[in-house]
C-alpha cells in the first residue's frame, strides 16, 4: 500500500477535501440562515469564454450563474452537485482513485416516491455518464479544483517515443528504448520529470497508425524529436505532457491531423482548449504550438508552393465535406485565434472547395515520402498554418 | 346518318321515382330495407315531438317467406294520427304530404314513405297496412294501399273502423318489402342508436328478425320547443315563389305594397316602400296585375336588399345544449362533454341552427379520427360520412390548439343543422352540401365547444402540474440533505445524525416558495428511500 | 300536448324540382352555369353521333347584364333535330322525354334540360328559345317557352316558322340564367375538355363570355357503333313494370305464353314454359287476367331463373379500344397508352360495357395519385370523385404489380361506364354507386389495361437490365488487367506493356459469356480511365 | 532507413511477396488459357467454421468458395481482390509498412464510363473502409498470410506493466519501470523476446480505467503479475502478446471483463477467436484462458457463496439487459466453447435474470476492496468460469 500513503498524495488529498468541504458548508449556513440555497458557479457558456490575445489562452470570463435549489428548473441539477461533492469528498478521504465512470457508478441510484394518490414515481439521481460527468465539470470550476487534483483518474490513451528519458513514481524510463513499442502516458502527467532530453521538436500525430509507421520508420532517431500520438482525440494527460514538454523544455510543437475541420478542432484543442471546458486551458494548453498539415495548399499547392498531391491523387483521396464538416468550419471560422491571416485563408478554401482529406492519403503516396519528404520539407520550410 | 324517329313519352310522378328509385335510396334490397326503416322512424318522430308528445315507437322486422326474403316491417307511434281522409293520399300519392311548408321536420320532399310503397310493390304483392288514430278521435280507421303507378293514385285494397275505447292516437304502419338484413342489420342498429342519442326522450323498443329485443328507454322527460310554420323569407324567394304565393292568396285585389307586408317575414311599410322603389313598381298596383318583367326586377331588389332581418328562427326546432349532453353523456360514458347551440343564422332564405357537441376521454377509445355523429333535422346521417361538408370542418380543425396533442385520443364530435331546408346532396339524406353559411357555423360551434374543451383540458393540467412540483422538490430534498450531511458531519459514517434537521429546514423553504395548497401536496406525498 | 293541424297538399313535378333544384345539380349559380351547360351539350352529343351525325356543336357563353350577372347561353348542334310538334314538351313540361326508352343515351332522367328552364325563370325573365328543323324538314321552327310550374305545362311566348333553304337540320337553344362564370369557369374548361377526350369525333368550338374562342377540332372521323333500343330483360322488371308492359301491348287477349315470348329479350318457348311451371301459371291465361299473387310469382321467377342469356348489348354504344387510344395520346401524349373494351355484362336486367384506358410516361407530369378521368355514357363526370365507385377501384389496385414502383408517378387512368341505367348516386350525375357487377368489372377491366402497362414497363427494364450487365463487366477488366498485369511484371514500373493483352482476353472470355446482342453493347461502351 | 533493411524484415518481405505473386499468376495462366479467371478461397462463413475440440481453437473447415469474374455477383469481389493484392505487393516490394487505412486510400479510386447513351456512370472501386478491410482478410486466407507477415500495421491499444524485461528492436524494456504510465505493445509482437518474467500469472483487464487504478494501487507488485489492458475489444497484437506470455512463459491467464454477454465475448476472443476471423486462430488465440469476473454468482451468489453486491448495491448497479444483450447471449450459448456446465449455468442466469453489470460497479465499492479482495479471493478460491 505504500502509494496510497506517498506523501505528496496525501497533500494533494487534503487540499482537495478541504476546498470540497469548505464550499458546501457555505451552502449548509444559508439553509441553516433559512436562506434559499446557491451555488454560485462561473458560467461555461461560448459567451462567457474569453479569449486571452496576450496569453493566447482560452480562460473563462467572470459571467457566474446562481443554481438555487428553489428553482425548479435547477433543483435536479443542485441535487447532482451535491451528491457528486459528496461522493466525491468520501473517496478522497478514503484513500481512493475513482474514475469518472466510478463516481458515475458510485451515484447512480433510483429515487421512488409515492404521491397522494398512491402512484409510484420513480427516477434515477443520473441516467447516462455524460450527465454525472457535466457535474463534474461543475464541481472543477465550482471548487477551482481540475479533477486530477481531486485524484480523479481518466481512461488515458497517449503515446511517446523519442530521445528522451522521464522519472515516473519511482522509475526512470528511456524514452528511445521502447523497441516498436512506445510509453503509455500515466493520467497524472505532472508527476512526470523530465531527464535528459536530446531533442529538437514535438511532432504530435492525431493517428496512432501513422505513429507507428513513423516510429517504425526511425523517423524521430533521424530528426531529433519527440513523436506523440493522441489517438484521437487527446486526452487531458496527453496534452499536459505536451504543454510540459514545451514550455519547460522549450521545444517547438508541431500538430499533424487530417485535412478537416475535425483536425483543425484536435489542433485547436492543443492549442488552445475546448471552449465547453475553458477552465482547464491554463494548465493544458499550448498556445504556441503549429499546425503542421495537412494544409489546403499542401493539396492544392498556391501561388508558391507545389502541391505534394497530383491532379489524380486529388481526385482519388479527396473525400467531399459533409454538412456537419461545413457547419463545424463556419464555427471554428468565429474562433478568436483561427481569426489569423492564414487560418482565414485556410478555412475559406476548404469552404470553396468543400475537400477534406485524411492524413493516411499522404501516407499512401508512400512512407518515405512522409516521413522522409513531406514532413521535413514542411518543418523546414515553415510551412505550417499559424 | 339514321334517320330513326324519336319516340317522345311522358312520366308520372310514381313512375319516375320507381324507375330511378335508388334517387331516394333504394338501389337494393340492403339499402331498401335500411332506407325503410328510416322513413317509418322518421315520421313517426314527426308525428310525436313536433307536437310535444313524448315519444313512445315500437319497431318490428320479421321475415315472412323461407324462399324470398320478404321482411314484414311494422311501427307503431303515439303520434297525433293522420285524418282518415288523407290516409290513402297520405301512403299512396307520391308528392302529396303534409310536409310542404315552412317548418322544420325531418321529412322534407314529401317522397319517404311513398318510395317504401314503391319498392315495396315491385317485389311482392301484399299492400300496404296503414292503422291510425287522430287525437280525441272517437274511431280507428284500418286502410290496406297500393299505389297505382301509371296514374300516382292510390288503390284502396281494403278499408274499416273500430272504436277507439282506449282514445288511442297514433299511427300503426305495417309493410312488406324484398330486404337483406344480414348487410343491413348494423347499419339498422347504429341508425336506431344513433337516433336515440339526439332524441333521449324518446323510448323505443326494437325487435329484429332475429327474435332479439332492444329496449332504449326515455331518459328525460325535457324536450325541445316545436318548430312553428312561418312565412316565406323575402330573401329565399324567387320569381316563381311569388307567382305562386300570389295565385294563393286569400284576399284578392290586394295592392303590392299590402302583398310584401303580408306575405313575407320581416317587411314593414318602410321596407316594402325601399323594395317598390328598388324595382320602379307602383305601390298602388294590384298584384295580381304585375308582368314577368316587374316580377323579376321585385325578386331581383329582394335579392339585393341588404337590410332584412335574419330568417325568423321559429320555424326551427334546436335540441339544446342540455339534451344534447345528456345524449352524449348516456350514450358514451365520457369523462367531458360539452354542447354548443348557436343563434339562428341563414343561407339562401332559409333559416338554420347548427349545434356541436364534444365528449372526450372516459369510456370512449382512442382512435386515429374524430368519431363524427351527424345529424340533420334529427336525424343520423350514416352513410356518406366523408362526402359530407361535417366531414370537411372536422378534420380541418387544428385539434392541437384545442388541448388535442396528438391522435389516436377518445373524442366524439356530435353536430346537428336544423333548418326548414336541409341542403342534401341527395333525396336519399346521407350528406350534406358544401353551403359555405352552413360551413362557417359549423366551424364556429366546433371550435366554440373545442375552446371549451381546451379550457377542461388545461384545468386538468394545470392541477397536475402542481402535483409534479411538489413531488420534485420532495424527491430531490433526501439526496441533498444526505449529501450535505456528510460534508456537516466531516465523514460519511458520522453523517445520519444531521440529515433530518437539514431535511426540515429545506422543507420549510419549500413551503414558502409554494402557497398553502401545493404545501399540502407536499405533505401528502410519501418519499420512500432505497 | 299541441294540437295543430297539419295541412296536407300535393306538389307538381315541376314545382317538386323547382323546389329542390339542388337534387339535380342546380345548388347555387356556380353549379346552375356547369350543370345548364352540361345538359345542353349532353342534349346535342344524343342528337348527333346515336344518330350517326358526326356531332358539329357550337357553344357561347355572354353576359348579358351589368348589375345581376345573368348570362345568355347558346347552343348550336347538327342533330336530328326535334319535331315542331313535342318542342313545347320537350323543352317545357317536366318529366316529358324521348329517353324513356331501354338504350343507352347521355340524358337518362328525362330532367336537364327543363331543370335549365326550371332554373331560368326563377331569377329572371326571359323564355328559353328554341330553334329546330328535322332532317329533311322543308321548314325551321322557332319557339319561345316557359313552364306553367303549378300546372306542369308548357308555356308557349312566341312561335314562328321559316323556309329551311339550306337543308339545315339541327337545334339551336337559347337560355338566360343567372350563373357566376368566374367561380365555374375551371370546370367548364375541365368538362369540354373531357367531353373531347371521349369524342375525338366531335368538332367543339366555344365561345366564352371573356370573349375568348377554344376550337376543339375533330380528330377522326370514325365513330362507335349506335345504340337501338331493346325489349326488357326478364331479370330487370319488377311487379309494376310487367304490369306496365300488359298495359301498353298492341295486341289484346293475349296469353301469357305469348306474352314472355314477345315482350322480352332471349325468352323462347321453352324458357316461358319454364318460367310458368316455376309460378304456377296455365300457359293458356290470358295476360290482362293474371292477378297480383300470379304477378308477384311471375317476378319472382323471373329472378329466381338461372339460365337467361345475357342481356343484349344491342341498346349500348361503347367507345371502343381504338378511340379511347387515340383520345388518350391526343390529350396527354404519354409515352404509352392503352385501352380495354371489355365484354358486356348486367347488373338487375340493365347491360353494361365498361372500358379502361390506362396512359403512362411522356408530357404526362408525375402526382401522388392516378389521375383519373371518369365517364358514363361519354359523359365526364367531374365533380364528387372520391365518392365514385371508379376512385374505390383505382386506389385499391395494386399498382406496385403492374410495374409501377412509387408514386408520384405519370398514370392518367380513364374509365367509361355504358349502360341504359347508369347507377348515379343522385340525379345531378355526379358519381356511380357501389354495384358489385360494375366494381368488379372495373377492376378487371383495369387490371387487364394495367397488365398491359406492366408488359410494357418490363421489356423496357429488361433492356435496361442487359445493358448495364455488360457496363458492370466494362468497368472492372482495367482494373483487373492493372492489377495482374503487376504481377506479371513482377513490378508496376513494367507492367503497362501487359496490360492490353489481359484486357483483350478478358474481353474474349465476356464475349463468349454473353449473347451478341449483349456483346454489341459492350463495343459501344467507352471506358473513360481515371 | 536502417529498420528497413534489417535481415528480419527483408526476409519476411521476400517471403510474403513471392507467395502473393504465384497466388495471382495461376489467375492469369487461367486467363491466357481462355479459361474463366477463378479464385478459390477458403470459406469464412459459421458453417465453415470448426471448433477443434482437442487443440481448443476455432479453425476455418475445409470449405471453399470460388470467385469467379464472369459471375455477375462476384466480378467486383473480384476486381476488388486483384487491385488490393497487387497494392500489398507494390507496398512489399517497396519496403512500406502501411497501415489497413493505407490499403484503401491506395485502392480507392473512382471508376468512369460512358455507355453508348452518352451517360456517364461512375463506381469506386470501394467506399468504406470496411470493404477493403474485408478484401484484405480474403487475401490472408487466399494466401495464408497473417497480415503481419505481409508488413500491415494497425492502431495499437494494449498495454503492459508487471516484473519482466523485454527485449524489442535493439532495446531492452523493463516492464516494472514504468512509472505511473504503461508499456504500449507493438504490432509485431512476435519480434519481442521476453527475459527475466517474475510473474505468476497474466491478468488482463477490459477497461483501461481499471488497469490504471490496479497499477496505481501497486496490484501487480503485491500479487506478482503482468498486468494487461485490451482497453476494449483487443486487437491482434494483444491476443498474440498474451498467447506468447502464455505458450512461453506458462503463466496462467485470467481475463477480467464486465459482466455481460460483451465482456463475454472478449474473453471469448481472447480464448478462441473470432469467428469472422477464425484462421488466425491458430496463432492468436488463449486457449487456456480463464473468466475471472465479473461472474453472475459475483453478483447475486450462489448456494456456497455469498454475493459481493448488497441487495442495494445491485439495485443501484444492475443494468437491465437490452434487447441486443439477450441476443447475443443466445449466440454465445451455441459456440462450442461455452458448452460447459459452468458456462451455460452463467448464460442461463443472465438470460433469467436479464441483469448485467459493469466492472466498474465493482471498482466504486472501493479500489481497496477491487485489488486487495476481490481479485486476489477469486484466483485463490479458483473462482471462475472455465
Amino acid at each position: 500500500m505504500s502509494e496510497f500513503q506517498s506523501k505528496v498524495d496525501k497533500e494533494a488529498r487534503q487540499r482537495a477535501s478541504r476546498a470540497l468541504r469548505d464550499k458546501f458548508l457555505e451552502v449548509l449556513r444559508q439553509i441553516e440562515n433559512n436562506e434559499p440555497p446557491v451555488l454560485v458557479i462561473p458560467k461555461r457558456t461560448l459567451a462567457n469564454t474569453v479569449y486571452d490575445n496576450t496569453r493566447k489562452l482560452l480562460l473563462l470570463g467572470v459571467g457566474q450563474l446562481r443554481r438555487s435549489f428553489l428553482d425548479l428548473n435547477e433543483a435536479k441539477r443542485f441535487m447532482q452537485t451535491t451528491l457528486m461533492a459528496s461522493i466525491i469528498y468520501d473517496a478522497l478521504i478514503n484513500d481512493e482513485y475513482p474514475t469518472i465512470r466510478d463516481l458515475y457508478y458510485r451515484g447512480k441510484h433510483s429515487i421512488i416516491i409515492k404521491d397522494n394518490k398512491g402512484k409510484t414515481h420513480e427516477e434515477n439521481t443520473w441516467d447516462e455518464q455524460k450527465e454525472s460527468d457535466s457535474v463534474i465539470i461543475d464541481i472543477e470550476v465550482l471548487t477551482s479544483l481540475l479533477r486530477e487534483e481531486m485524484l480523479i483518474l481518466s481512461k488515458e490513451k497517449g503515446k511517446v517515443v523519442g530521445e528522451m528519458r522521464v522519472r515516473s513514481g519511482n522509475d526512470v524510463i528511456d524514452l528511445s528504448k521502447m523497441g516498436h513499442g512506445a510509453y503509455s502516458i500515466e493520467p497524472t502527467p505532472d508527476l512526470i520529470e523530465f531527464l535528459d532530453v536530446n531533442a529538437e521538436f514535438v511532432l504530435v500525430v492525431e493517428k496512432d497508425a501513422v505513429f507507428q509507421q513513423l516510429h517504425r520508420a526511425g523517423f524521430w532517431k533521424q530528426y531529433k524529436c519527440i513523436l506523440v500520438t493522441s489517438a484521437g482525440q487527446p486526452d487531458r494527460a496527453t496534452r499536459r505532457f505536451v504543454r510540459r514538454l514545451h514550455e519547460e523544455i522549450k521545444l517547438p510543437v508541431y500538430i499533424l491531423t487530417d485535412a478537416d475541420p475535425y483536425g483543425w478542432y484536435i489542433y485547436s484543442v492543443f492549442r488552445i482548449g475546448s471552449i465547453s471546458l475553458s477552465y482547464e486551458s491554463e494548465r493544458l494548453a499550448t498556445p504556441n504550438a503549429k499546425f503542421l498539415g495537412v494544409s489546403m495548399s499542401d493539396i492544392f499547392g498556391s501561388a508558391s508552393k507545389k502541391p505534394y498531391l497530383s491532379e489524380a491523387e486529388r481526385q482519388n483521396f479527396i473525400i467531399k465535406a459533409k454538412d456537419f464538416d461545413i457547419k463545424r468550419a463556419n464555427e471554428i471560422k468565429n474562433y478568436p485565434w483561427f481569426k489569423t491571416k492564414n487560418w482565414e485563408k485556410e478555412i475559406q478554401d476548404f469552404l470553396n472547395r468543400k475537400a477534406k482529406l485524411e492524413i493516411e492519403a499522404m501516407a499512401s503516396k508512400g512512407l518515405k515520402f512522409l516521413a522522409y519528404q513531406y514532413i521535413p520539407d514542411k518543418i523546414n520550410n515553415r510551412d505550417y498554418v499559424e | 346518318m339514321s334517320t330513326t324517329k324519336e319516340k317522345f313519352s311522358s312520366l308520372s310522378p310514381a313512375e319516375f321515382f320507381k324507375r330511378n328509385a335508388e334517387l331516394v335510396g333504394f338501389s337494393n334490397p340492403t339499402k331498401a330495407l335500411y332506407q325503410s326503416v328510416r322513413e317509418l322512424v322518421e315520421n313517426s318522430l314527426d308525428a310525436t315531438d313536433i307536437h310535444l308528445i313524448l315519444p313512445n315507437i315500437k319497431l318490428s322486422i320479421n321475415r315472412i317467406e323461407s324462399e324470398q326474403e320478404i321482411y314484414k316491417i311494422t311501427i307503431e307511434d303515439n303520434g297525433i294520427g293522420i285524418p282518415q281522409s288523407v290516409i290513402p293520399n297520405a301512403f299512396a300519392r307520391v308528392l302529396y304530404s303534409s310536409k310542404y311548408v315552412i317548418r322544420q321536420s325531418r321529412g322534407m320532399y314529401g317522397l319517404g314513405v311513398k318510395a317504401v310503397v314503391l319498392y315495396s310493390q315491385m317485389y311482392q304483392e301484399r299492400p300496404i297496412e296503414v292503422i291510425s288514430s287522430t287525437i280525441g278521435s272517437k274511431r280507428i280507421y284500418g286502410f290496406k294501399l297500393k299505389i297505382d303507378i301509371n296514374k300516382n293514385e292510390p288503390i284502396i285494397y281494403g278499408r274499416y273502423s273500430i272504436e277507439n275505447s282506449a282514445n288511442w292516437h297514433g299511427t300503426i304502419v305495417t309493410v312488406y318489402i324484398l330486404g337483406d338484413w344480414s348487410k343491413s342489420k348494423q347499419r339498422i342498429y347504429e341508425y336506431i342508436k344513433r337516433t336515440h342519442v339526439i332524441t333521449p326522450y324518446a323510448d323505443f323498443t326494437f325487435l329484429d328478425p332475429e327474435g332479439k329485443i332492444t329496449h332504449l328507454p326515455r331518459i328525460t322527460n325535457k324536450m325541445p320547443k316545436p318548430p312553428q310554420e312561418v312565412k316565406p323569407h323575402p330573401y329565399g324567394v324567387d320569381i316563381e315563389l311569388i307567382k305562386q304565393i300570389i295565385a294563393n292568396m286569400r284576399k284578392k285585389g290586394a295592392d303590392v305594397k299590402w302583398f310584401l307586408m303580408n306575405e313575407f317575414q320581416g317587411i314593414g311599410e318602410k321596407t316594402a316602400q325601399e323594395l317598390l322603389n328598388m324595382s320602379g313598381i307602383n305601390e298602388k298596383k294590384k298584384v295580381e296585375r304585375l308582368t314577368e318583367e316587374e316580377l323579376s326586377k321585385l325578386t331581383e331588389a329582394m335579392k339585393n336588399y341588404a337590410k332584412f332581418r335574419s330568417p325568423s328562427a321559429d320555424a326551427l326546432s334546436s335540441i339544446g345544449e342540455e339534451l344534447i349532453e345528456i345524449g352524449l353523456r348516456s350514450s358514451f360514458n365520457p369523462e367531458f362533454a360539452v354542447a354548443v347551440t348557436r343563434n339562428p343564422e341563414a343561407y339562401q332564405g332559409h333559416p338554420f341552427i347548427v349545434e356541436a357537441g364534444i365528449a372526450y376521454g372516459g369510456n370512449i377509445l382512442p382512435v386515429e379520427e374524430p368519431i363524427v355523429l351527424r345529424y340533420a333535422n334529427k336525424i343520423p346521417l350514416i352513410y356518406d360520412e366523408k362526402a359530407d361538408v361535417v366531414w370537411k370542418v372536422v378534420s380541418e380543425l387544428d385539434w392541437k390548439r384545442y388541448g388535442i396533442d396528438t391522435f389516436p385520443a377518445p373524442l366524439v364530435v356530435m353536430t346537428h343543422i336544423c333548418s326548414t331546408k336541409i341542403p342534401y346532396k341527395s333525396a336519399g339524406k346521407e350528406s350534406i352540401a358544401d353551403v359555405e353559411e352552413i360551413e362557417k357555423e359549423l366551424k364556429n360551434g366546433l371550435m366554440e365547444a373545442a375552446r371549451r374543451l381546451k379550457l377542461y383540458l388545461s384545468e386538468k393540467k394545470k392541477e397536475e402540474s402542481a402535483r409534479r412540483k411538489a413531488l420534485t422538490y420532495m424527491k430531490y430534498i433526501p439526496e441533498v440533505s444526505r449529501s450535505l450531511a456528510i460534508f456537516k458531519a466531516g465523514k460519511k459514517e458520522e453523517a445520519r445524525q444531521y440529515e433530518q434537521d437539514i431535511t426540515n429546514k429545506l422543507k420549510t423553504l419549500i413551503a414558502e416558495r409554494l402557497n398553502m395548497k401545493d404545501l399540502q401536496l407536499l405533505e401528502e406525498v410519501k418519499v420512500e428511500a432505497v
